[in-house]
């Protein structure tokens, strides 16, 4: 986050661009658009340094109601379009936003490639387990049997895990929060914009038109304390609207006890730096309604970005060989003189 | 061998040791994958550039990377033409061939003209060779070649012996053959040592054996050609009339890779190179990778429409942004290049185009992409295209394109083609600091800034992130004219439409007047493009030569196409577009100009030979040019 | 109103309630897109249509899925054409607007006939909706609507009056103001009101409520033309003299999906329908969805290259292979594509073109794929090309596609555009028995087998995995003529294109020859291809009406072109192309015919009116037609 | 498996083509065709049955040499072209064959969107860690910092790992071997093609000319006892030349322990079959030098596959509404007549 000290401070409006936000009223995006503008102020983010890059897809269009640089792609390739500029220029704080189908049904691989080079981008993924902008089929997370336009019969297809693809695909940092929850997309935010190397956020979000209320479970407030536990670091798994409820592992699998019975000292204690990803991915794995849905950070670990690698191995070669002289360039391999009479 | 005729060999007959002078010889160096020729081809061409002859090469590698030794799949041939005079191909056909085994020997007997010469290292001529090669008998036995002077030399023999003296094992002796024929080779052209044996020394500067055996090799050949009394005539061909300058051999991709790094130094940018490998254009990629110096960021995408992608993000970031590819990488490429339009980003693809459809002849040369790059894309969405002529002139085409992206602030498509990428030319190295900077303009000024509006070349401002006060959004969705905003008004796309062509249009302004080879006005215009330019332009002169009235006009700039090109094809009675496809350029030059375009098409995933434009010509005009 | 001249209205003239009639008329509804004018218009059409009139329908969806209430951007419309007479379009210009809020007349009225009716619902013109629909004024107040009838109509207040009995709550019983509208509009036409009542009570029959608030408002609507002393007259159009049958109303989406279900029936296979959504294609997708009774297996790709990929293996595995996409999503098709063109299996691709280029104007219709289509792949990649011409035809045109596709081993694209595809007309309902079936034959001899040998057609065996014997390898890879092995030989490449090339080329003996309306020859030809079809004939028509020497030439094949059109085209002083692009069918006429083709291009993301062609025409031809 | 008694049975032999195999001296794809076309004879698989489907690369000439169907496709799309054949002929029997570049780099999306789907196909991917074919650049799974040509100074991609995609793609079937491993290759083999749903097979594979020897440490005599262990259900982790070594938990980190101190109970039990793929995952990141890395099945659950579904619906559609009529058809939705004289 390239903050300066000299400029004066940003409010959250300065955020705002003069476009009028056109998502459904109930939308999920609102939400978050208004938290993303939060946050960059409270960071002293700078407009000009920040740039947002989307696909296309309802959740895509957020670049112009940010007064920042955007851009609004094509569908599915904004992780790369945000790649090539971040290598055009480090300096900038570079945002993808994307959704379930733009990035992980068209853009799956480019997410995958992304992740694994490290490559200094946050990512928010806003999904509501749906096509929204094409008027509703289902998309890559849309629960198997989800009964939409294109699958009258409900769809056939399993769905994926984004915090499972992204764990697969050797990511560095990745969290999971909804929309509605204001306080808890700000705080992983936060941790999203801080994190060196790529940021992938998943933000569970509400399309009120084509799959309203698919996470009213994790958003009502009478169900809500039971259907999620928020991962602290280096804190006990515990959950329930009276937080009585914690996880702990049997043999190799979590398992929900009462808090009565059992101690908290027994339960994971998540570990959001653990080198291996294993136990990250354990915890990606505990879906509603089965267990409690872990929000949060899964993992925040230090690794080498792509951008640093890139600019380092360039700055390694002008220490070595100077910097590059054209003259030179066109001299290496053989070379051979013609004189004026034709004879070498 | 040039314009000089050839002496029909006798078996028997005894060779007399006269040096005889050409005006041009074309060689070529054949042999298993293994066998090292692309090195010694290298070489030859080294020392007769160095010589001061001019030279055309081109090298013809198999598509298998390994395939069975001693198998026609596996044969690998590098062909060098030199001359005295001033040369644009490798020769239509050989003069010399140097077969290293019988696979070589039947994969290129067919190219030697007639009473050429064929060197053949007869100690592979053995039954399990010959059956590799798919020979029932031995050629060395029969009178298939009777009409070609035929020297059979037991190369592996003299090579093991010449090198015995290092100590060196049979296998790594027997690796030094092929300089053993560079050496016969160099001798039956009259052509010092020097060059190889420093360029040896310095090689195998760790492994003195190694550079001893070689060096030894090389004198052997050398040394038999002078003494083995087996040879009739000695040939010299005397340094050409070159500009003088410095020189250097480039392939048509060094050639594009010096170029893109030049026109980034020359806007004083960084160069943005994002591709993905494909045959013929993954040297690009390479030789880009180890000029980081330069400040080029190299991005190995994980796909082609990954590579384009980020090359419109780095354009948006402000970076000379590049790419390449071949023919499907090409495809994948054009909805994010749309992106590239529609967002009115500076930005250059370079299409290494091969033989298709699907992949077709992935190792092979072809230019079916024309159309492809001028028409292939959704939606109304014109780019400037401009095709590369020779190997080097990939190096200026390729600075042509970025300074025409930059200036008009669009896509711009260069078409290169296996035959250049792979071929290679003397390139005359300029001198960096006489080279036209490219101009760059980012605005600044937040009171005067509007994402869309237009310079005098119908160009809108290149703003970059990162400079205060001009944040806006750019995007796939048609823009409002001037604000840039998301506009679905009706007027105000037919308006952008116009715009975006107008612009493309205006690069006109930047393309000099089509030149005109030949006549300026009679019978026949031959027009080509792209690397064709080498084999026709050498058929024009042969045909003008004797006597025959036709001209020649070569285009650089396929889209938009230069000013006076219709007032041109008008002054002719008849016009022959040649191109290796089935008539691209044809179609639309006639859609153009209403000319009725003959075509000559060729798609065999091999260049024109100078004898197909010749034929042609003659259907055309009657009668046999003399 | 047809040819019938409207009556200027002023202001306090006592309205005269005679019943007029007229050739035809043109309706829109226009309100919020939560008013539900889709449905009434819905409405409207079947009760015309049932009444006997010929008609046609354009629906315009707002851009957003759900724009804030009350603006420009939420507005919806839906336009119908109904006539006494054959009719091919919507209509250029609407007679009779009802705007059920600020933001609807603001979007609209400037398509009303000067002299047209515009019934407003007067209870939404508050400050709050103006000033969504940046109106300053209120217009109902100024004089700004001075050039037409309106009328205001208190629809809220009369609607929610009407429906009090039903108990419902002040939302839902608000929901009802379109059916109020509807019901005004009937009476106004002079329609009866059953067609829609059974259709209210068999869509609401589980809400007995709603469905008697529905009917409540439809009546009070009828009865307040009636009763209101308001409207000056009533119209009336007779039933039209069409072709006796059984007709049903089809958008041109929906006859693609029931095409291809027929052709795959026809041809006793299963269909394939790989595909990713896409506007304006979707709906192709989701009716296919829901036809799997026929053995229709339809995969929602993760992408396109992926749905096409698909394709290309169903089609090897034998099923009807067929995908559906737009623009950009047809660029990233290509490649895999060009696999199909190798490979030479059948397949079908149906792209509705919307406006380019990139992400363009994507709800919006436009003709600029056509290059994309015909030449737009790597390689030298021909493919037969056919456009739908109105939405009915759509049907027809995959039969074909899927029929040719068969016959000559081949992908062929299909062409629709966002006009046709949500554009909707009667289509006159077919007998499936008559309908020729889909031959097709695959080989099971493995003594006779060869892959890449070729039967009268040009096209290769369809011989399918599971055939015992006949097990082959195809791929990519140039192949060889007859046995299909890979091949590198030059002579087999160039050879194996021209085969290719032949085998499209062939498709003209199942195109019959172009015909002509009007005159056989002349002063003027307009051509035309795909969704303007309408457009065009209607201005031919009443050009040549008002006395002009004009004739009409509508492509149905793009590649290759009908045998005679050359001859056609050579009959006329002058050629004139219509098209919803910046001419790109213009260009290959004039390539392949020589001749000085001008053209009529509108990139405006809306179809051609049928006044934009014929002032071109008067442009053309001087004067003007009376 | 499509296999059928009337037929006489196949050999090995009978599943060579007549085309010239042309890949290098020393490649390990030779072994992996030999075995192949062993497994498929044993199998008793038919020639006319069985389709194998190949993108582009050294791995991807596959097909030329199988004297069954075969389909050589373009780079990447090998799954999806497959899942093709395998909609419009369920009865087939597919196999996908492909390589680290052609399967994880420009096909990754296809492979994720395949696995997730488990459609039943068989994918061998050949992981050389390097693009073969366009002659030596570095792969998605190149180890950082490997110099080819396209990074002379080293990759600066950190690569990913097929089988942890794959199992965070949903996969129901995966395996691991190495080329010359030709008992286990055949073991993994016949385990793959008896899986119903997608079997993923990844096969450490030398490329002899651009990464030679890169899998030595798994397939020297000397090393691969303590270098590989090899996975079976039910059974410890035991690993170690003499058999003598093998891994338990200490507490979610795996641990190499002397079978001298610790018992083979206290040992990780093997559990192919584990609903929970996290423990497969756990697994797949025991990565050499750290740890032996695991060989053989990690995972092999049921799940219906898409092909059932798919059929499934149809045959639910027919039962309910029929088998489709084309007049029915024509004549849903409003219809109207019109009479000889023009009006209804
Ligand atoms: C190449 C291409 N294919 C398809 C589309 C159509 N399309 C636009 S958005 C979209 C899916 C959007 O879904 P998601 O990413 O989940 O975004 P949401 O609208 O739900 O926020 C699709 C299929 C397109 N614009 N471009
Ligand atoms: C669209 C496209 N892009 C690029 C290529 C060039 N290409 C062919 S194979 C290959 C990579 C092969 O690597 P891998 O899949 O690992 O196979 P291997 O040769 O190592 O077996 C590439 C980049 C191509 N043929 N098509
Ligand atoms: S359709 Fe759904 S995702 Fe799209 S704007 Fe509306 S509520 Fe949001
Ligand atoms: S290059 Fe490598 S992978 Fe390709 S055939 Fe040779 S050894 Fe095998
Ligand atoms: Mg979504
Ligand atoms: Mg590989």
């Amino acid at each position: 986050m390239s903050a300066s000290a000299d400029k004066p401070e940003l409010t959250a409006k300065d955020f705002r661009s003069d476009q009028q936000v056109k998502w459904c009223p109930g939308c999920g995006d609102h939400s978050v658009l208004v938290q993303v503008q939060k946050v960059l102020a409270a960071l002293g983010a700078r407009r000009e340094q920040t740039v947002f890059v989307s696909g296309i897809g309802c959740s895509s269009r957020f670049p112009y109601y940010m007064a920042t640089y955007g851009f609004h792609s094509i569908h599915g390739r904004a992780p790369a379009i945000a790649t090539g500029v971040k290598c055009a220029n480090p300096d900038l704080d570079v945002w993808v936003v994307t959704g379930d189908g733009d990035a992980l049904s068209i853009g799956g691989n480019h997410i995958l490639h992304t992740i694994r080079r490290n490559i200094g981008l946050k990512i928010i993924l806003l999904n509501n387990r749906i096509y929204g902008l094409t008027k509703g089929q289902y998309s890559p997370t849309s629960e198997f049997g989800t009964r939409t336009k294109s699958s009258p019969m409900g769809s056939i297809d399993h769905p994926i895990h984004p915090v499972s693809i992204a764990i697969g695909s050797e990511i560095t940092f990745v969290a999971r929060t909804v929309d509605v929850d204001v306080q808890h997309v700000q705080y992983v935010l936060r941790r999203a914009a801080a994190h060196k190397g790529t940021a992938f956020v998943e933000i569970y979000q509400n399309c009120q038109v084509y799959n309203a209320n698919a996470y009213g479970w994790a958003t009502d407030r009478e169900t809500k304390g039971d259907n999620v536990v928020y991962l602290e670091h280096g804190k006990p798994l515990i959950f329930g609207k009276d937080r009585d409820k914690g996880i702990r592992l049997n043999g190799d699998v979590p398992e929900i006890v009462n808090l009565n019975q059992v101690s908290p000292d027994d339960l994971i204690i998540h570990d959001e730096k653990a080198a291996d990803p294993s136990m990250a991915f354990r915890l990606a794995r505990m879906l509603h309604p089965e267990y409690p849905e872990p929000l949060g950070v899964f993992r925040a670990v230090e690794k080498p970005t792509y951008e640093e690698l890139l600019m380092g191995q360039i700055e390694a070669e002008r220490a070595k060989r100077g910097p590059g002289r054209l003259e030179k360039l066109f001299r290496s391999g053989d070379i051979w003189e013609v004189a004026e009479t034709g004879a070498a | 061998m040039g314009t000089a005729t050839t002496n029909k060999h006798q078996a028997g007959q005894k060779p007399a040791k006269h040096i005889e002078e050409r005006l041009q010889a074309a060689v070529r160096f054949a042999g298993d994958s293994g066998d090292g020729m692309q090195l010694v081809g290298g070489q030859f061409t080294a020392t007769s550039a160095v010589f001061g002859n001019d030279v055309a090469t081109f090298p013809d590698y198999p598509a298998e990377i390994r395939a069975p030794i001693g198998t026609l799949a596996g044969v690998s041939g590098f062909q060098i033409n030199f001359a005295s005079r001033h040369i644009y191909t490798p020769g239509d056909r050989v003069d010399v061939l140097v077969a290293m085994n019988p696979a070589a020997l039947k994969a290129n007997i067919r190219d030697v003209v007639e009473g050429g010469i064929v060197i053949v290292n007869s100690d592979e001529f053995d039954a399990g060779n010959l059956q590799r090669a798919q020979y029932s008998t031995n050629p060395l036995e029969t009178d298939e070649l009777s009409r070609y002077q035929v020297y059979k030399v037991p190369i592996t023999q003299q090579t093991l012996a010449a090198v015995k003296e290092t100590g060196l094992g049979p296998r790594d002796a027997g690796r030094c053959k092929n300089f053993y024929a560079l050496g016969l080779l160099y001798w039956l052209f009259d052509r010092p040592l020097d060059p190889t044996l420093s360029w040896v020394n310095g090689k195998f500067a760790r492994v003195p054996a190694v550079a001893n055996a070689n060096k030894l090799a090389l004198e052997a050949g050398y040394a038999f050609g002078e003494t083995a009394e087996m040879f009739a005539v000695r040939y010299q061909i005397r340094p050409a009339e070159l500009q003088p300058g410095t020189y250097r051999n480039l392939t048509g991709n060094q050639a594009t890779a010096i170029g893109l790094v030049t026109a980034a130094q020359l806007a004083g940018k960084p160069l943005f190179y994002g591709s993905y490998p494909i045959t013929p254009a993954s040297e690009i990629l390479h030789d880009l990778s180890s000029y980081k110096n330069f400040d080029v960021r190299v991005f190995q995408a994980e796909d082609e429409i990954a590579a384009m992608a980020a090359v419109v993000g780095a354009a948006y970031a402000g970076a000379i942004a590049t790419t390449g590819t071949s023919g499907p990488g090409m495809a994948l490429k054009q909805e994010a290049l749309g992106l590239g339009v529609m967002t009115e980003l500076p930005m250059v693809i370079v299409n290494v185009q091969r033989g298709g459809p699907s992949t077709g002849l992935p190792t092979k040369t072809e230019q079916a992409d024309l159309w492809q790059a001028v028409l292939g894309r959704n939606g109304e969405c014109p780019v400037p295209v401009l095709a590369a002529q020779s190997p080097a002139d990939c190096f200026w085409s390729a600075i042509e394109a970025v300074r025409v992206a930059v200036k008009y602030m669009t896509p711009v498509i260069l078409l290169s083609d296996g035959y250049l990428a792979n071929g290679s030319e003397p390139w005359r190295v300029p001198d960096p600091d006489r080279l036209p900077k490219i101009e760059v303009r980012h605005p600044t000024d937040p009171a005067t800034f509007q994402p869309y509006a237009r310079d005098e070349h119908g160009a809108r401002p290149w703003a970059l992130p990162g400079t205060p006060g001009l944040e806006h959004r750019v995007g796939g969705l048609e823009k409002a004219d001037i604000t840039g905003d998301v506009c679905y008004v009706p007027e105000n796309h037919h308006r952008m439409t116009e715009l975006r062509a107008q612009k493309v249009a205006n690069v006109l302004r930047d393309i000099p007047d089509q030149e005109v080879y030949g006549d300026p006005s009679g019978e026949l215009l031959v027009v080509s493009w792209g690397g064709t330019f080498g084999a026709v332009r050498t058929a024009i002169e042969q045909a003008r030569e004797a006597g025959r009235s036709v001209a020649h006009v070569h285009m650089r700039w396929l889209n938009p196409m230069p000013r006076n090109l219709g007032e041109i094809l008008s002054r002719f009675r008849r016009v022959l577009v040649c191109e290796l496809n089935m008539g691209q350029l044809q179609l639309l030059l006639r859609g153009r100009y209403l000319v009725d375009a003959l075509g000559l098409h060729k798609v065999q995933g091999r260049p024109f030979m100078v004898s197909d434009i010749l034929s042609r010509i003659d259907e055309l005009m009657g009668g046999r040019a003399s």
